[in-house]
C-alpha cells in the first residue's frame, strides 16, 4: 500500500480502513463466483451504496460447511469482508459460523470493549476493524456476515442493511 | 497541483454566497467543508433561518382556521409564500399552488387523482430512461393498480433522451408523459418546450419533475407550457418537508382529492361532504406551515441573487469542473451530454464510488456516491454505481480545485 | 372580578413551564398573551427550536443516502428521533414508527394502503360521531372507491360515547374501527381500552386518531392494543409537517406502499421494483429531517416535564376552568362528559363564537372558534360553532382568569 | 351599546366593529327568510367559522331588483351585512347592484384611501368599515357580498370567502 506519501492531515484513519489486506482482497476475492450445488444461499443489499452480494453455501448433513461462495458487486470494504468470511467459514459448523457472524458484528459495530467479544481473536479478520472509525461503511463490512446468518437461517427474502 | 486558469478563477474563484450559509462555515475532518452534495438537498441561507424562527418565535398557530391574532399572522405568512411560489414559477394563478411534503408526494399525487381514476388496461404512462425513482415508481404502482402499462423512452450513451423514440413512443394510449426537467444522475437539461409542444399535439399531459430544475434556472410554467410541475423546497435552499404541485386550473377542477382531512372540505356531514375551493382541495390536514414559510423565504433569496445570475455562475463552474476532471487519469465522466446543469457524475480507475466518498469525506470534501435514486441509469452504464458532484450557487473553482486534489489522494491510496 | 380560590392557585397558578416558551413572552393587542389554542396547536419550547436551528446550521444533508459526515450525522439524528418516539408511545419496534407528515397522513396512508385493497361493497368501517373530519373524510373518500359503508356511533348530550350502541355496530362486516382518543372539540377521553377488547374480540383491527392524546397522558400503544395510532408533531410542542403512524409490523408488512419513491425501494427496474424493509417501505421521498428532529427534541421535552405531572397539572387546571366558566351567566358549556382532557368548549348568551373570539383576541387571549373541524358534532347539537378553550402545560390559573374577565367584557359589549 | 363601562385598554376599535347599528341589524336582521319566487339565489360559505348564509333575490325582466332576502346563520358582522345589503340593493338595477358590490368590497379589504371608491357614500354600510381594523373578520363582512355577485352571475356552487 502506497499510502506513505499521502497528503492528508488525518490520513492514519484512512490507512487503517484500507489496509493492505483489504485492497489485496478488495482486488483479487477469494472464492468468487457461483457455487453450483449449493444447500444455502441468501443475497445481502445495501441500497445505500448499491452493494449487492450473493452467498453460497454448501453445508452437508452433519450440518459442516463444505463450501462457500459469492458474487456481485461492492465496495473494497463489503468485497474484502466477503472474502475474508469465505476463508474464515469454510469447514466450519453451521454453529461455529454463527457463533463468527456474533463476534464480527459486535466488535465491528459496537467495538465491544469491554463485552464477551473483545477477546476473541479475529485473525485476519481484524483487518476489518478500521470501519469503527468509519460509521457509514459498518454496514459495508457486515453485510456478507447478515448474509450469512440469513442463509443459514434459510430466510428467503434478500436482506438489507439500511 | 495544477493550478485554475487565471480568467476563470477570477469570475468563480469565490462564490460571495458561500457567507450566506452558516453550515458551510465548518470544518469537517479537520478540512474547511467543501459540500458538493446539493442535488440531495441544498443549505439553507441564514435568511431563511431566520424567518422560520422569527415565525416559531412568534408568529405560530395553527392556519385558516382561527380568528385570533396568531392564527391570522401565521396564515398571512403562509398564503404569502404560495403568492411568492406562484410569481417564482409565473403560475397563472395562486389556485394552481398545491402546497405537499416534496416533488415525491407532488407526483404520487398526480398519479392517484389525476391518472388513476381515468387510466386503465391498454393505456399508456411514458416516462423517460433517466428519470428519478420518484418519477418511476408511483407510475408502476398505478400501472400495477390499474393494468396500464409502462413506457420507458431511451437514452443514449452521453445521457441524452433519444427524441425520436421518445416521438415515436407517443400515441393517443399514452395518457400521462412524465418527464424529468434535469437528470439528477446525469445533469441532462431535456428540450422540455419541443417535447411538451409535441406530446400536446397529441392531446398528452405532461407532468414535469423539476425537482433539479427549480434552483439551478429561471422556471416558467406558461412559457414551457407544462400541465403539472413539481419541485422540492430542501433542493432550493428551503427546509425539507415542503414542495410543490403546480397543476393548471382546469385540472385540478376535474380531479378528485388526494387525501381527506381537515382544511380540504368547505362541509362535512355523514351524508356526504363538500370540498374547499382550490387550491385547498388538495390540501388535507395542518400543512408544514413553517416550512413553507421558509421556502417562501428560499424564494425571496434566490430572487435576490437573481436566477441568470445563478445559472450563469454555476454554468461557469460546471465547465471549469468538467475540464479538471478531463485531466485526472483515469477518470471516467458518466453524463457528457450538450445541454447540463451543475451536475457531474464519474468513475475513478477501479474505485468503488462508495470508497472514493469516504475518502474524499476524510478530506472534507462531501459528495454523493452510489446509484443517485436512479438505478435505471446505473444498469444503462452497466455499473453499480457513480461518484456525483453537484454544484449550487455558494459553490467556487477552490472548491473544485480541493475536489481533484482530493481524488488525486483517492488514487495514491488504492495506488 | 372574582378570585381564584386560595388553594387551587397554589399549585397552579403558575405554571413554571411558561417561561421554557419563547412565543408566549409577547403581548398581543396591547395584552400579555394568553394562549389557549393548544388542541389547534401547541407552541414550542425553546429547546426544539434550538435542536432543529442546530440540526440546519450544522448537520443538514439528505438522509440514508450519503456516505459523507453531514449525511451519517442527518442520517443518526433522524433515525435517533424515531427510536425516541417508538419509547415515547412504547412500540415493540422501530419498524412499526412510520414517519408521516401528520395525523391526517398517518389515516390517510391507513385508509388507502390497509383498508382500500380489502373492502369491497358489503363491508363497513365504523367510526363515532365525535370524529374531527381528518378520521372521518379519508373513510369517506375510501367507503366511495369500494362501495363500503360508512357507520357512525352515537354520542349522548355530554358528548359521550353509547357504548352499548357502538358495540351493537360492530360485526363480522366491520373491516376497521377508527376511533379518536380524545376529542378535540369537547375533550372527551374515550375508554379504548374496553372499546379495543371488544372490538379485537370480533376480529376488528382499530386505529386510534391520537392527535389530541398523545401531548396530554402517558400513551403505551402495546397496553392500549390498538392495531394504528396516529398522531402529530405540533400538537405535542414539535414543529408542522410531521407525525407518526404506528403500526403493528404484522399489519404493515401486509400492506402495499402508499406512495412511491426514493427511499422506499431496495430496487427499481423497469421490469420490477423490490420494496425497502419496514418502517422505509412506507416513507417515500426525503423526509422532514429537521421536522422529525425537533419531534425528537417535543419528546425529550416531555419526558423531562413527565406525563403524568403534565396529566395532572392539566386536570386541575381544566377543573379549575370549568368552575369559573359555569360561574358565568349566560354560559351554556358544551361537552360535560366525565372522563375530559384539556379542552372545553362553550356558548356564551346568543353570541356568536366567531364575535367572541375577536374580543377576546383584542385583550390578549387566543381562543378557537368555529367547528373545530367537527362538523358533525356541531350538527349534534345544533349549533354553527362554539368558542374553546384548550390548555397545555404551559397555562396557568392567571390564564383562566384572564379568559373569564374577557368574556365578561363581551357580555358588556353585546349587553 | 353599553361598550362605555368596557374595561379593555383598547376597546375603541372593539366598538367602532360592533357599532349600533351592526349589533342591531345582528340581533334583528331585515329581510331575513326565504323568498318563495326567488329568480336568483346564491350560498355563502365562510369556512373559517362556519357563518353560512343564502340570498334570494327576485330580478323583473328589466334586470331590477324587486325584493332580496336571506337565511342562514353567521356572526353579527356578516348577518348584519347581510341585512344592511337586503336594505341597499332593493329597488336597484343588477348593474347597479354589482357597483355596490365592488364598492363595499374595496372599501372594507383594502380601505381604497385614494382609489376610485374612496369617495363613494356608503351611506349606512359605512358601519361596516370597523372591520377594516380586524382583518380576520373582513371577510364576514364581504361574505352576503360575493354572494350577491354569484347570485346576478347565477353560479351553481357555493361562493366560499375562505
Ligand atoms: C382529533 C384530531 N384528529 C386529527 C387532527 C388532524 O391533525 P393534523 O392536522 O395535524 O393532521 C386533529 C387536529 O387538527 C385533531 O384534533
Ligand atoms: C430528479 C428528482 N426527482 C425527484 C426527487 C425527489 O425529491 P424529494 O425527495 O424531495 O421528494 C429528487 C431528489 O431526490 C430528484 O433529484
Amino acid at each position: 500500500m502506497n499510502a506513505q506519501g499521502l497528503n492528508i492531515g488525518n490520513a492514519q484513519e484512512l490507512r487503517e480502513l484500507y489496509r493492505e489486506l483489504i485492497l489485496d482482497h478488495a482486488r483479487s476475492p477469494r472464492h468468487f463466483g457461483k457455487l453450483p450445488h449449493a444447500t444455502h444461499s441468501a443475497e445481502g443489499i445495501n441500497p445505500l451504496c448499491g452493494d449487492k452480494l450473493k452467498l453460497y453455501l454448501d453445508v452437508d448433513d452433519a450440518s459442516n460447511i463444505r463450501a462457500a461462495c459469492f458474487e456481485g458487486s461492492g465496495c473494497a470494504i463489503s468485497v474484502a469482508s466477503a472474502s475474508l468470511l469465505t476463508e474464515t467459514i469454510i469447514g466450519l459448523s453451521e454453529k461455529e459460523a454463527i457463533a463468527w457472524f456474533t463476534a464480527v458484528t459486535t466488535r465491528l459495530t459496537h467495538g465491544d470493549p469491554t463485552g464477551e467479544f473483545s477477546a476473541v481473536d479475529l485473525g485476519k479478520l481484524e483487518a476489518l476493524e478500521g470501519v469503527r472509525e468509519f460509521p457509514a461503511r459498518v454496514k459495508c463490512a457486515t453485510l456478507a456476515w447478515h448474509a450469512l446468518r440469513s442463509a443459514l437461517q434459510q430466510r428467503p427474502a434478500p436482506v438489507s442493511t439500511e | 497541483m495544477t493550478q485554475p486558469q487565471q480568467d476563470l478563477q477570477d469570475t468563480i474563484a469565490v462564490s460571495d454566497y458561500r457567507q450566506d450559509f452558516p453550515l458551510l462555515q465548518q470544518e469537517v475532518n479537520g478540512h474547511p467543508l467543501v459540500y458538493l452534495d446539493s442535488a440531495a438537498s441544498a443549505q439553507q441561507p441564514a435568511s431563511v433561518m431566520d424567518a422560520v424562527a422569527q415565525y416559531e418565535r412568534t408568529d405560530h398557530a395553527n392556519v385558516h382556521r382561527g380568528v385570533h391574532s396568531l392564527s391570522h399572522r401565521a396564515t398571512d405568512a403562509y398564503e404569502q409564500a404560495r403568492d411568492k411560489l406562484r410569481a417564482f414559477i409565473n403560475a397563472e394563478s395562486r389556485s394552481e399552488i398545491v402546497l405537499t411534503s416534496g416533488t415525491t408526494e407532488s407526483i404520487n399525487l398526480v398519479a392517484q387523482s389525476y391518472c388513476r381514476p381515468r387510466i386503465g388496461s391498454g393505456d399508456r404512462i411514458l416516462i423517460t430512461h433517466l428519470e428519478h425513482h420518484s418519477n418511476i415508481v408511483p407510475w408502476q404502482l398505478v400501472c400495477e393498480q390499474t393494468g396500464a402499462e409502462l413506457l420507458v423512452a431511451p437514452m443514449d450513451s452521453r445521457g441524452q433522451l433519444v427524441l425520436e423514440k421518445l416521438y415515436e413512443l407517443m400515441t393517443d394510449k399514452v395518457k400521462i408523459l412524465a418527464i424529468g426537467h434535469v437528470s439528477n444522475a446525469l445533469g441532462t437539461i431535456h428540450p422540455l418546450r419541443e417535447i411538451i409542444a409535441r406530446a400536446h399535439a397529441l392531446g398528452i399531459p405532461v407532468l414535469v419533475d423539476g425537482a433539479q430544475g427549480v434552483p439551478h434556472m429561471a422556471i416558467d410554467v406558461q412559457d414551457l407550457d407544462c400541465d403539472f410541475y413539481a419541485f422540492s423546497g430542501h433542493k432550493m435552499f428551503g427546509p425539507t418537508g415542503t414542495g410543490v404541485l403546480y397543476a393548471r386550473e382546469c385540472l385540478l377542477e376535474t380531479m378528485p382529492p388526494y387525501q381527506g382531512g381537515g382544511d380540504m372540505i368547505l362541509e362535512v356531514s355523514f351524508e356526504g361532504t363538500t370540498y374547499n375551493d382550490l387550491p385547498y382541495k388538495f390540501e388535507a390536514g395542518t400543512p408544514n406551515i413553517a416550512g413553507v414559510i421558509g421556502m417562501g423565504a428560499a424564494v425571496d433569496y434566490l430572487q435576490s441573487v437573481g436566477l441568470a445570475n445563478i445559472a450563469e455562475h454555476e454554468q461557469q463552474l460546471l465547465d471549469y469542473m468538467t475540464r479538471r476532471l478531463t485531466e485526472i487519469d483515469g477518470i471516467r465522466l458518466i453524463g457528457t451530454a450538450a445541454n447540463k446543469a451543475s451536475i457531474q457524475s464519474f468513475m475513478l480507475d477501479d474505485i468503488h464510488s462508495h470508497d472514493l466518498g469516504t475518502i474524499l469525506d476524510h478530506q472534507g470534501v462531501a459528495i454523493r456516491t452510489g446509484h443517485h435514486c436512479a438505478m435505471p441509469v446505473m444498469d444503462y452504464f452497466g455499473i453499480p454505481g457513480t461518484a456525483r458532484a453537484s454544484l449550487a450557487l455558494y459553490n467556487n473553482a477552490d472548491d473544485v480545485d480541493r475536489l481533484v486534489d482530493a481524488l488525486e489522494q483517492a488514487k495514491k491510496l488504492f495506488a
